[in-house]
């Protein structure tokens, strides 16, 4: 188990963590297996995301997730938001080990809940 | 890499004494030979391993011939229970065990379950000890072992051995082939340690939980225990370990035994100072904190403890990134998704589970690095609870 | 203790290179985190273990992830032999071996044995070699195994083991689960090592026959090949080997298999050159000699010789009071009041039997130190054999 | 195995070795477990041995416990000498682990053959 420099940056300095009291829309889920949870809150503007924050309890790679979740999503449309898939997300945090995949299908599904 | 690095894992493994170490290099430069060597090279390999022999020995208050070296505590704990269960002249097929005991000793026994022994794990309750009576109703008339560890690795608790011993030993005055295992890792060089107020059969230790290094470990083997070895095929160790010797590892572990034993109080001493003053401050300084394990029966250098609403691996890399060494749960059962099952043991939450940090004090940490690991902890802890969803409703608008 | 001193056991384990021994200090002064741990100590002890890997892999052209340390050659023909057969999933239980194992094989074989599985131990001839003929007939259909040592330790032949591999590889491409063990730990170092070209499956190094410290082995296990671990309880070298890594001594082995790899030709011809300059002066100087096993194929730096007339032991002896050492028959069976197995199975009689030496050439050994050597023993021999009844008729008068 | 000084000393310094001539008994007995052998080559006059020699093939303790006993016999009268046991001879040379044993008893009954 070692982490990239990147991650491990994630973990010291998340970014976008928290929530918002203005939000258009807001999502939880709890991945029923370890118990992991991401809380995640937006702003959606004209079909935009204009501002996301999140929430993370679990292993590192849930807190990672989250945090780079809320970077990639700032600033797309829905539409592509939606497009996003749990590979991506591995991308660009720059991959786990596969026992760790669902942390990122944990981060997707919130993010498809909060869309809904 | 930070700055500063503190080592707070010594349960872990603990840094090699610069005497064990010096003891070690002369070892490999001037005691090559093969101990079993006719010749005046292997005679003094052989001689070396004969004095590390006896200094294991004083450790634990044992007889040198009833020490067996191995390549460490996990050998030591599989030779402890396959030997004495595949080396049992009787039919019966049951072991008593606690439900707190460290990988290698589960992984025997869940290896002995499949091949048809049967297994029960003995509860610890919420202060990680076993019980007695439990030790008492569980025993059954085919019950060839026992095998229950001294202390714990994640919680530092104590389990009472010496009553369990006195049990064994009555059991066998009336008839029974019964037999006690104590796995001593974790207790020696932190506690006093003499195999007969233990009244063990057999009791593992490893180096390098000792401040010597890696890779070599004893099994204590009461005269008289049939043993089935499990390394076989050489005549080493009196037929019981096959294979030719870590002559410098076992050098080193002779070294190491008998500089714990010198220094054991001062480094108890030591230890108990820090891990208390740390236990005090974040006991001040953090909320919700949750200390695990009994407060009094337990290891002088450990402390286990919960922080609520967070997990403890997050917690981990945060201080790793300022350069500070802990754990969570065993070493050896990092990276499974489980909580600890030591933790889960106690019959905490899961949240608590989780959330739990191990910090082992040793003998270079000082004051300061208490100090410094006290601060970056409460930084820390805020800014992972500030993350987490745990304490905060979910509103959802 | 003699002035000179001249080490001429280099089969029974070798000095440690100062290289090797530089690299294991500082490895136990700067990685004494355990590899299992998490955090920076941990990394940086894990990542030193990886490197030492890759340079063992790299010794006998295997990947890094095919190799499992273990705490020396003994563990690991354990671990290949049993392994192999307890993870058997077909109802096989045959196995075939040659009569000229180092005694940690033989010794497993014959523990599995009476568990009940069927071994056939292939015979040697005068030479000290196996027949691939021999191999052929002994293959049955049930046959799970076969474990062939790649060059033997007391006499240094060198088995057709490629060819075995080939054979083997035909039929597994028929569909039996059949498998190969070699124990290449006098090999390896003294021969070019190609677990391709050789078409093993398995195969066994010892850190200590390559300049390295003894208490640390390794075994190669081909991708695929379904091992059942032995020591168990911890998820160390992916779950086939349980146990805190022994680091120092891996980095050692690392640095030495670097090393052996790099100056395998010089080396080779060193010991070559010495050995045969010492059996060209034995033969010139001391008559009534047999020399043992194969001439031609054989390790280039051991010379295994029969003094007729006396025994081996008391030359032995004779010798190392003049600060020469050399043994008779492996290391491990010393001790024993058979003469060595591995001799009598070449056919030869009982005195040729009892009156071998095992002279084993090393990096360090120089001219001077065969000419002193054929000095004392011309004179030892004599001496010996100017006790000997055996050449002299008994006259009652 | 190690072996006492004394012991080396025996094996690198045999007292006695050899054959007489002159012998007035000789007598050899063979191991037949081990094959190991001694000779054993006596001047007796007047009911005392004067000379002993012996030849030895074999472990170091049988080439050892010739040389002691060949030490220990010269100048004792034949009563005296078959008076001696393994054991007289195992505390002459030192102890022997008890697996070698059977060189002292070799040596003995090499003695009691030459003396019949
Ligand atoms: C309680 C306990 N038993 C056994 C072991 C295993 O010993 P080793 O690391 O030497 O294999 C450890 C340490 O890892 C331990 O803490
Ligand atoms: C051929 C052979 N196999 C196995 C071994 C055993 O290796 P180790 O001494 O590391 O247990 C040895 C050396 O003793 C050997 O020569
Ligand atoms: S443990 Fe399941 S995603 Fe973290
Ligand atoms: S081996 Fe039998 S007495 Fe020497």
């Amino acid at each position: 188990m070692s982490y990239s420099a990147t991650f491990k940056d994630h973990l010291a300095h998340p970014r976008n963590a928290g929530e918002l009291p203005e939000a258009t829309a807001v999502a939880e889920q709890t991945n029923p297996v370890c118990g992991d949870r991401l809380r995640l809150s937006l702003v959606v503007h004209n079909g935009r995301i204009e501002v996301a924050r999140y929430l993370a309890y679990g292993c590192p790679p849930t807190l990672v997730c989250g945090s780079v979740l809320t970077e990639l999503i700032t600033g797309k449309t829905t539409t592509e938001a939606k497009q996003l898939t749990r590979a991506d997300l591995l991308n660009a945090i720059g991959g786990l080990p596969s026992r760790k995949h669902h942390a990122a299908a944990l981060a997707i599904e919130a993010l498809n809940a909060a869309l809904r | 890499m930070p700055d500063r690095r503190i080592y707070l894992d010594h349960s872990a493994t603990t840094p090699v004494d610069p005497r064990v170490a010096n003891a070690m290099a002369r070892s490999v430069a001037e005691n090559f030979g093969n101990p079993s060597s006719v010749h005046g090279f292997g005679q003094q390999a052989r001689a070396a391993v004969d004095r590390a022999r006896r200094e294991v020995a004083a450790l634990v208050n044992a007889r040198p011939n009833e020490i067996i070296f191995t390549s460490g505590g996990t050998e030591a704990n599989n030779l402890a229970i396959r030997g004495v269960c595949h080396g049992s002249t009787v039919a019966a097929r049951h072991i008593v065990t606690s439900s707190i005991e460290h990988p290698s000793v589960r992984g025997v026994c869940a290896a002995l379950e499949s091949d048809g022994w049967e297994v029960t794990r003995l509860p610890v309750y919420e202060h990680g000890i076993v019980r007695i009576e439990d030790v008492r109703h569980a025993v059954r008339p085919d019950t060839v072992l026992v095998t229950i560890m001294l202390a714990n690795n994640e919680i530092g608790t104590v389990q009472p051995i010496s009553e369990i011993g006195a049990f064994v030993r009555e059991r066998r005055a009336a008839g029974q082939k019964l037999f006690l295992h104590t796995d001593a890792v974790q207790a020696a060089g932190r506690m006093v340690l003499n195999v007969e107020d233990v009244g063990c059969d057999l009791l593992t230790l490893s180096a390098h939980k000792l401040y010597a290094p890696k890779g070599v470990g004893a099994l204590y083997a009461r005269r008289g225990v049939r043993l089935m070895g499990q390394n076989v095929g050489g005549h080493q160790e009196r037929e019981r370990r096959a294979g030719t010797e870590n002559v410098p590892g076992i050098v080193a572990f002779g070294e190491a035994a008998k500089i714990a034993r010198e220094e054991l109080f001062e480094r108890t001493a030591h230890d108990a100072a820090l891990r208390d003053k740390f236990e005090r401050k974040v006991g001040e300084l953090i909320p919700d904190v949750v200390m695990n394990g009994d407060r009094e029966r337990r290891l002088p250098h450990l402390s286990n403890t919960s922080f609520r609403y967070i997990e403890g691996e997050g917690l981990l890399i945060n201080l790793d990134l300022q350069g500070i060494a802990v754990s969570t749960g065993s070493a050896c059962s990092s990276g499974t998704l489980e909580p600890s099952p030591v933790i889960r043991a106690l019959g905490v939450d899961d949240e608590i589970a989780r959330g739990s940090l191990r910090f082992s004090f040793g003998k270079d940490n000082t004051d300061l690095d208490v100090d410094y690991t006290v601060e970056v902890l409460v930084q820390a802890v805020e800014r992972l609870r500030a993350l987490s969803p745990l304490s905060r409703p979910l509103v959802v608008s």
